[in-house]
């Protein structure tokens, strides 16, 4: 490592930030016309304000607490990332779901063997995970109107997983988990799809949404989250599964 | 200096750190640690462009709140943020994945001149 | 036009399909494509075009937006024919894992060139880089996970660049659509328009393989199988013409006109280009490996059709667009070819692909064919595509010149490697063994109509003339061609 | 009328040049201080050589013996006599320089044919002192092309009529001069004769020559002699005003050859096309230049 | 149909069929004399009618406007095309024979692809046509030459990359030139450069100086001049001919097509009698007849001395065009026949040869003349005529060169000239002497005369060139038509006379030879009165009568040809190593090579990669604040 070709990349990298560190000292201190990177814009001028007053359709309408709105999530990021670009969040699912599938693939296949748990961690792990899932549960459930959403809660769930692994415990196979993958997946796209035969539209909200605060509200948002949640769950979970379940292996080494 | 210009400035300075680990170091486990670097600098930098003086939480919990909506911060970073996050966790989990099979492959985590190429054609 | 969305629906259902189909997955890969293709083919030909397409019933810039255009839509068909030929020439029995990356894929390279927002755009690119990484990983030996994991970890850095791009550019214009972005970058002060210009194009021009951004191309391609190769020219190459076209002539042009806001800028783009074509052509020279050869070749053309979009004249860009029909059809009869051959021969090394051309004419001669419109000659369609983009240099400034004489210089470059190559395959074999396996009669049909199709344009241009035509037009006025389809009235 | 006329001026030229040849043995020999055979020697040879029995290996050895003297003949009937010619013709010096490669060619055939090792030498050295003294003969030629716009031996010739001051001589010395050496090298005679070098490569060409065939090998060299005198003396001394006054002119001339050829040594054959190539070509491109500029 | 497509599409449609039915070789070839035979008759019968012609619109627009392709038969177009199909059509007839089961070399598709261009040069109207036929020529003559045989390919890559370098210049160059004249129309382009001649000096001159660097880098000439020693001596052998006397007229075609009439018309700095530009192409030529002489006299392989000395050729043909006079082209245009046919006997007769004996190095030969009389007689013609003696077709034209020459004062160019001409006869005969003549070796003693069909073209090419020899009408009329159609005023030229500038110096080639053939008559009666003679073995005359069998030995055959101008070479040494061009491009390849080899390295090692990256978005940064 303390060679000199290393010595030489450090001070090129060093050059390389030092004209990047220039570039944005430039940038940032220009005095042209124009719109800087570094000048305070406000809110009103950008498309967020739109999605504030969830006035995207009609641009003269109002809306109220408890009453009904065009995304009805009192969760403004929420209704962002599930309703106004809920394409994006659904390709989120996409790139979750390809890259454990590609580390599925790519790992090595090596019968590891889990040690023995702790007699505590062994009696203590159901509670554990009932509570794991539970807060993960609510998380789903009330994405819409507090902070958290279906990733924070998939990834929650699958911990619960992680700790009835470390156990030794028996709770769910691989195979299901990749059927709950699947199912999850496929559901969430074919209600996408269902929005194109009932509205015209993919991705739509088609469900009658509730009144802004409410939890029977957002439309499709907390469905949509349900199923991401168990989807992300059940891709973290299955991380843990490709570790030491083997399988044929057929390396081409 | 205001709060703003703090996260602008701790965020580049994470990015800067996390390329100049990209570059340097040889091992793999420590480039991708350098990438999560930058991801994390990003990820501050995003929400820090929506970052508002005393802004508020993009959640609304009363209609006091719906009625002053410019005092809450800019929303859409914080999607983009969230959607980053996930896409950062894939990339690290995918590149940790092949980095055990790389280690297996060639016997090492170092990048540096390894010649990939003895294997014959496999098709 | 809201069923555009089953070009990016139906392969991601297929995907995760994909998991619990066993044998079937191949014919089901194959029918989602042949779907694709069809539906695209069927909406380049429909009269609705162009139009822009709200998902989820959000208008735009609020909600995510498809912008199908004749570009957009007349990409995306040569995408999908790459997609399907690249199914059929799969050799052997794969995994699950391998159909449903390349449909994520499939998806992906649609969506790039549908997709009307920059940080949608964003995702679908990190999808491509996944699905790519993981097909370069999926033979799991030394080499294609040396490969793979050298182009994950350049891409997801170049990546962070393009995704702090989109921030500034959320920051300062407040708005992700790209038609909106396109319509307000006059507003911008110069240096941080540079900054975002910088930003973003570190990110895609990883994916276009340019000099000095692609240090993973001919890694890649040499680790994967031919039709992951396919894939890689055909779907992500000819995604990554349409970025320049969509990225740096419509969203950073001056008032539509097809030419780039920053002068200077558009000046080191044309050096990264000309240095692409000559570091390609020249390590091509020497190599013995045919894949990377190909590779080589590949980030040659890419840096000739960039040059030919950086020239910013109506001449060069229809070039520029035949050179990237032309360099579509013929690299993929090289690439299934390659992958015969080494089938057939077990080697890499084309001086070992001896008596190949004798055993199977139709092979060498659609090879030949191939290389002939690669090196620009008459009568294939290679030679339209270079002959507009020279003569559209012409009018350039004297960097222009420059770029000419560079490309006449690499041409005999490339020529001497490929005819050398082409002649290779005629040469007496010199051993008397069978070679290792039989080429599929498929494959080699596959490629003897492509390059009959390479011949039929370079006979007579005017075949896909308006076509064409259309694309450069829409180039030329994206104010009425892009913004306007996406903001009626707002000019 | 014209066979008739070309056949006489035929024997005419072979006459002229067997009696010159006899003419150079006597005065060789009289350098020699010996007596030397008498002057009409060579026409007995001709007729003793002609008569006896020869050998041939293929027909080529025929075939090239007949086509060099043909083409010497040839060659002979395009050089104006004093102002007479065989028949009417512009007498084009470019047309006598190529027909009188017939003769070489012929004769390198017909040698080479033998399969003898000096016959093949001696011709690949006969061949590059052909492009030694082809040279300077041709910048000489060029020069009195040049200053007459003719490429007529005829004109150049009659350009020099009337008075024996407007001989090319004194118009051009340097041209004479080269155009001397250069015409040693043409005869053969030393000390440019490594083609023949009788001690080297026993006679070169005429090695496996016998009986008839060096009879007509003698009969070509005499009428070679006959050509590039009379070329000499129509391009540098007025041509002749009647037969016997050209006759005596190229007699003349051809002494001054024999008179060197006794008195050189021999130049190798790299040496010999050196020294062309810088003494005569470089007086010959003098001329050229006075007569050019 | 169009006639003018006719020519096009007969070639291009048997070219397709024979690929299908290659096995069948015979058949093949039996097309492809057909082929020819077709297009000479077509052509034939084309003479004098200059108006026709034929045009495509094409839907690809360059400066506004749809681009056209269009044929029009000119007269010198129809001059090169028809010598030139008549040279392939013998050729053809040879090569059904030749093509057997051990020569075959399975290139009539291809070649017929390069017919099919070949018509093309010749008769096309606008420069887009010329190019397009002008790469499918280049290019399908690699494959011909490389033939699926490795050493070939070698030689071929040379080829290739030295043509690919002149199809680069001549693409620019008509982009240039046709961004000037706005239309790729040929006429048009030359008067916008007679117009630009006037108006920018250096520009014109770069501007043709690219075209011309295309059409010395076709015809060989001086710097380009080594090709074809590589490529002439590896491509089929029935291949070499066309190479040699049609392909290297190409560019001959181009400088009159196009270099000529600009230089003509346009007010040039004069040097001497003739502009400073067509001098300079004077000189040109000079120096590659010299150095290709040079060259040739020491090669022992035939086919490459043949290639240099098709080389030394075109020399004299780029001199001649180079005067800017009527005799000076007229003897170009007449020399570009006669090499095609001289040529092309002189290659045909080494083919058969070598058809029988599978030898290429002279001094691996010899004597063959008892075995093969008639190829013998067709060769001495050839190199007669080649040498440029009367009173075969080679002398009138190289006399009308010279001529020419001498008349527009072009001192030194003529002595080059005569230089060449006198070293030709150095290699013409060493090449005879060493194949032909001296010793059969004893494993050459069972071969036989080359079989019927190759003996016909070969006959009928060694009386065509005594034909035009006697009566160069034959040749100088069609010449005719070609000087008035380039815009000369010519007199009608007679069958028998040839005419030049200079005073009095016309000359009958007729008369010629009758006074030829008196002398010869004269010298046979000498030989036949004599006394006879007697037939015996070359052996017995240089072992001094004595039988080496007797003395348990084998006489040994000796050929002499190996060094046979070893003192001549030994002079030159020092300049050939200096002019070594090939030495050059080999250095220049080896570069290549290197720096291929070393960017490949970075693209290997890749742990670079990251660095490059940065290093590319530093060059985007420090490019867009420039």
């Amino acid at each position: 490592m303390k060679n000199d070709k290393s010595l030489l990349l450090n001070i090129l990298a060093i050059a390389f930030l030092a004209v990047l560190a220039y570039f944005i000292y430039s940038v940032a201190t220009s005095n042209d016309i124009g719109i800087k990177v570094t000048d305070n814009n406000v809110v009103e001028n950008r498309v967020a304000y739109r999605y504030l007053n969830k006035n995207v359709l009609d641009e003269n309408s109002k809306y109220e607490w408890g009453g009904k709105a065009e995304d009805s999530a009192a969760n403004v990021v929420t209704s962002i990332v599930a309703d106004y670009r809920l394409f994006d969040t659904s390709l989120e699912v996409i790139v979750l779901f390809i890259t454990v599938m590609g580390f599925g693939l790519v790992i090595p296949k090596e019968n590891i063997k889990i040690k023995e748990s702790t007699e505590l961690l062994y009696h203590w792990t159901p509670l554990l995970m009932t509570y794991m899932l539970l807060v993960g549960g609510y998380m789903f459930i009330n994405g819409h109107i507090s902070p958290g959403g279906g990733f924070p809660a998939g990834a929650i769930m699958s911990t619960a997983i992680l700790v009835g692994v470390l156990a030794g415990k028996q709770t769910v196979s691989h195979t299901t988990l990749k059927k709950i993958e699947a199912i999850a997946g496929t559901l969430i796209f074919s209600i996408a799809t269902l929005g194109f035969f009932l509205k015209g539209s993919f991705f739509i909200n088609f469900l009658e949404g509730g009144n802004v605060g409410d939890l029977f509200s957002a439309g499709l948002i907390p469905i949509l989250y349900t199923l991401v949640a168990f989807k992300v769950a059940a891709e973290l979970s299955g991380i843990y599964f490709e570790f030491y379940e083997g399988g044929e292996e057929h390396d081409n080494v | 200096m205001t709060m703003s210009n703090i996260f602008l400035i701790s965020s580049t300075s994470l990015i800067f750190i996390g390329l100049f680990g990209v570059l340097t170091r040889k091992n793999i486990v420590k480039i991708l640690l350098s990438l999560n670097i930058i991801e994390t600098g990003i990820n501050l930098l995003l929400v820090a462009f929506g970052y508002k003086e005393g802004g508020k939480v993009p959640i609304l919990t009363s209609s006091d709140s719906i009625n002053h909506l410019g005092n809450m911060v800019d929303p859409v970073p914080q999607a983009l943020v969230l959607t980053s996050i996930v896409i950062g966790l894939g990339t690290t989990a995918f590149a940790l994945g092949l980095t055990i099979r790389y280690y297996k492959t060639h016997g090492t985590l170092n990048i540096e001149a390894n010649d990939e190429e003895e294997v014959t054609a496999h098709e | 036009m809201n069923s555009v969305l089953f070009l990016i629906v139906i392969p991601l259902l297929g995907a995760f399909l994909a998991l619990f189909g066993k044998k079937a997955n191949r014919i089901v890969a194959i029918l989602i494509t042949a779907f694709t293709e069809i539906f695209s083919i069927m909406i380049y030909l429909s009269d609705k075009l162009p139009v822009s397409v709200a998902i989820g019933g959000w208008q735009a810039p609020y909600g995510i937006n498809f912008v199908l255009t004749p570009l957009s839509v007349g990409f995306i068909v040569l995408i999908n024919l790459a997609a399907i030929i690249s199914l059929f020439i799969i050799r052997g029995e794969k995994e699950y894992q391998f159909y449903s990356t390349y449909l994520v894929l499939l998806a992906a390279a649609n969506g790039i060139v549908l997709t009307g927002d920059i940080f949608n755009f964003y995702i679908f690119s990190e999808l491509t880089t996944f699905a790519i990484t993981a097909l370069i990983a999926y033979p799991r030996n030394r080499r294609s996970t040396g490969a793979a994991i050298k182009y994950l970890i350049l891409a997801s850095t170049a990546s962070s660049f393009l995704l702090i791009g989109i921030g500034v550019v959320y920051k300062t214009l407040g708005t992700l659509n790209i038609a909106d972005i396109a319509s307000k970058i006059d507003l911008l002060n110069p240096l941080t328009l540079e900054l975002i210009i910088v930003l973003i194009l570190t990110g895609i021009f990883v994916e276009l393989e340019l000099f000095p951004f692609n240090m993973w191309v001919p890694k890649a391609y040499f680790a994967g199988t031919a039709s992951v190769n396919v894939m890689l020219h055909g779907m992500l190459g000819t995604a990554g013409a349409y970025i320049i076209a969509r990225i740096l002539l419509t969203m950073f042009a001056v008032n539509g006109s097809g030419m780039l806001v920053n002068a200077n800028i558009a000046n080191a783009i044309i050096v990264i280009a000309m240095l692409t074509i000559f570091v390609s052509e020249i390590a091509a020279f020497n190599e013995k490996k045919l894949k990377k050869v190909l590779a080589f070749s590949s980030m040659g053309q890419m840096g000739l059709i960039i040059f030919g979009f950086m020239i910013g004249n109506e001449q060069a860009l229809t070039g520029a667009f035949y050179m990237v029909v032309a360099n579509f059809l013929a690299k993929i009869i090289l690439f299934v070819l390659t992958g015969e051959f080494i089938a057939m021969t077990g080697s890499d090394n084309w001086e070992d692909m001896k008596g190949i051309g004798r055993k199977h004419p139709v092979a060498g001669v659609s090879f030949v064919i191939g290389s002939l419109s690669l090196m620009g000659v008459p009568f294939f369609a290679g030679f339209w595509g270079k002959l507009a983009v020279i003569q559209g240099a012409m009018s350039g400034n004297s960097f222009m010149i420059t770029g000419i004489v560079i490309i006449l210089i690499t041409a005999v470059v490339e020529g001497v490697y490929f005819l050398k190559i082409s002649h290779t395959f005629f040469l007496k074999k010199e051993d008397e063994k069978e070679f290792n396996a039989k080429a599929r009669i498929h494959s080699i049909v596959i490629a003897a109509a492509l390059a009959v199709i390479v011949l039929a344009i370079g006979v007579h241009p005017g075949l896909i003339e308006n076509n064409v035509n259309r694309a450069t037009n829409e180039i030329l006025n994206s104010t009425s061609n892009y913004v306007d389809v996406v903001f009626p009235g707002r000019y | 009328m014209v066979v008739i006329n070309i056949i006489l001026y035929s024997l005419f030229a072979i006459l002229v040049g067997l009696i010159f040849m006899g003419i150079g043995r006597k005065v060789s020999a009289r350098m020699h201080l010996r007596y030397g055979p008498p002057f009409y020697q060579s026409i007995l040879d001709i007729f003793k050589l002609m008569s006896r029995k020869s050998f041939t290996h293929n027909f080529v050895m025929d075939l090239g013996m007949v086509m060099a003297l043909a083409g010497l003949l040839g060659t002979m009937l395009y050089v104006p006599i004093a102002g007479h010619s065989a028949f009417i013709s512009n007498s084009n010096i470019i047309v006598i320089m190529y027909l009188m490669a017939i003769g070489s060619l012929g004769m390198a055939m017909a040698v080479t044919a033998s399969g003898n090792p000096n016959a093949t030498i001696g011709i690949s050295r006969a061949l590059t002192m052909m492009l030694g003294y082809e040279i300077p003969f041709f910048i000489i030629v060029l020069g009195l092309i040049i200053s007459n716009n003719s490429s007529s031996i005829s004109v150049i010739a009659a350009s020099q009529a009337g008075s024996i001051w407007n001989w090319n001589i004194w118009h051009m010395p340097l041209g004479y001069i080269a155009m001397e050496i250069t015409l040693q090298a043409m005869m053969g005679e030393k000390p440019f004769d490594a083609m023949i070098a009788p001690a080297e490569v026993a006679s070169g060409p005429m090695v496996e020559l016998s009986g008839k065939y060096l009879g007509l090998g003698l009969l070509t060299h005499a009428v070679s002699i006959f050509v590039e005198t009379g070329l000499m003396v129509n391009f540098f001394f007025g041509g002749g005003s009647n037969p016997i006054d050209f006759v005596i002119k190229q007699l003349g001339i051809y002494l001054i050859a024999v008179i060197f050829d006794n008195i050189f040594p021999r130049y190798k054959i790299e040496q010999a096309v050196k020294f062309l190539w810088i003494f005569p070509t470089g007086i010959a491109v003098v001329q050229l230049l006075l007569l050019a500029f | 149909m169009n006639i003018m497509l006719m020519l096009l599409v007969v070639p291009l449609i048997t070219a397709f069929l024979t690929m299908a039915i290659l096995k069948h070789q015979k058949t093949v070839w039996t097309i492809f004399l057909a082929v020819s035979g077709y297009l000479s008759y077509a052509l034939f019968t084309m003479y004098g009618k200059w108006d026709l012609s034929w045009s495509i619109e094409l839907g690809f627009k360059m400066f506004g406007k749809n681009v056209v392709l269009s044929l029009i038969n000119s007269p010198l177009g129809w001059f090169f095309a028809f010598f030139a199909s008549l040279t392939t059509l013998l050729i053809a007839m040879f090569s059904i024979a030749y093509n057997d089961e051990k020569h075959d070399s399975k290139t009539a598709p291809i070649w017929l692809l390069l017919i099919f261009s070949n018509i093309g040069i010749f008769f096309a109207k606008d420069w887009l046509m010329f190019f397009i036929m002008w790469e499918a020529m280049s290019t399908t003559a690699y494959f011909i030459i490389a033939h699926g045989k490795e050493i070939s390919a070698k030689a071929a890559k040379f080829y290739l990359s030295i043509s690919l370098i002149g199809t680069s210049t001549l693409l620019l160059g008509i982009i240039l030139v046709s961004r000037l004249s706005q239309t790729f129309d040929i006429g048009v382009s030359i008067d916008s450069l007679v117009k630009l001649f006037s108006t920018n000096y250096s520009a014109a001159l770069l501007y043709i100086g690219l075209f011309i660097t295309t059409f010395l880098i076709k015809s060989a000439i001086f710097p380009f001049y080594m090709w074809p020693s590589k490529a002439y001596a590896e491509s089929p052998d029935d291949f070499t001919p066309f190479l040699s006397t049609v392909m290297s007229k190409y560019g001959v075609y181009g400088l009159i097509l196009f270099i000529l009439p600009i230089l003509a018309k346009s007010d040039l700095p004069m040097f001497g009698k003739i502009s400073q530009p067509a001098y300079m192409l004077a000189v040109l030529g000079a120096i590659t007849s010299v150095l290709a002489t040079i060259l040739a006299i020491f090669q022992t392989d035939m086919k490459k001395l043949f290639a240099y000395s098709s080389v030394a050729n075109v020399g004299y043909i780029v001199m001649g065009l180079a005067t800017m006079s009527v005799v000076g082209i007229q003897g170009a245009l007449f020399h570009s026949v006669n090499h095609m046919i001289f040529k092309t006997a002189i290659f045909l007769s080494l083919a058969a040869v070598i058809y029988r004996t599978g030898e290429r190095d002279m001094h691996k030969l010899g004597g063959l003349v008892y075995k093969m009389p008639l190829t013998f007689l067709v060769y001495l013609l050839a190199i007669i005529s080649a040498a440029g003696i009367p009173p075969l077709s080679g002398f009138t034209s190289k006399w009308l060169i010279v001529q020419a020459l001498m008349a527009q004062k072009m001192l030194f160019v003529v002595v080059a000239m005569i230089f060449a001409s006198t070293g030709a006869f150095m290699y013409l005969l060493r090449c005879l002497a060493s194949v032909f003549l001296g010793q059969l070796p004893d494993k050459y003693k069972d071969i036989k005369e080359a079989p019927l069909l190759m003996a016909i073209p070969m006959t009928i090419l060694m009386l065509l060139t005594l034909a035009i020899g006697v009566i160069p009408g034959i040749i100088t009329k069609p010449i005719d038509a070609v000087l008035t159609g380039m815009g000369y005023n010519v007199e009608p030229s007679s069958w028998t006379t040839v005419h030049t500038a200079l005073a009095k110096s016309d000359l009958n080639l007729t008369y010629l030879f009758y006074v030829f053939m008196v002398a010869c008559v004269i010298s046979l009666i000498m030989y036949l009165i004599s006394g006879k003679q007697e037939k015996i073995d070359q052996i017995d005359n240089y072992t001094a009568g004595e039988n080496p069998l007797e003395w348990d030995t084998t006489p040994d055959r000796f050929n002499f040809a190996y060094g046979f101008y070893q003192p001549f070479k030994q002079m030159f040494n020092p300049m050939l190593d200096l002019i070594s061009f090939e030495r050059w491009m080999s250095s220049f390849g080896r570069i290549v090579e290197r720096a291929s080899s070393a960017l490949s390295l970075l693209y290997t090692r890749s742990e670079g990669a990251i660095l490059m990256l940065y290093i590319g978005i530093a060059i985007l940064i420090i490019g867009g604040m420039m």
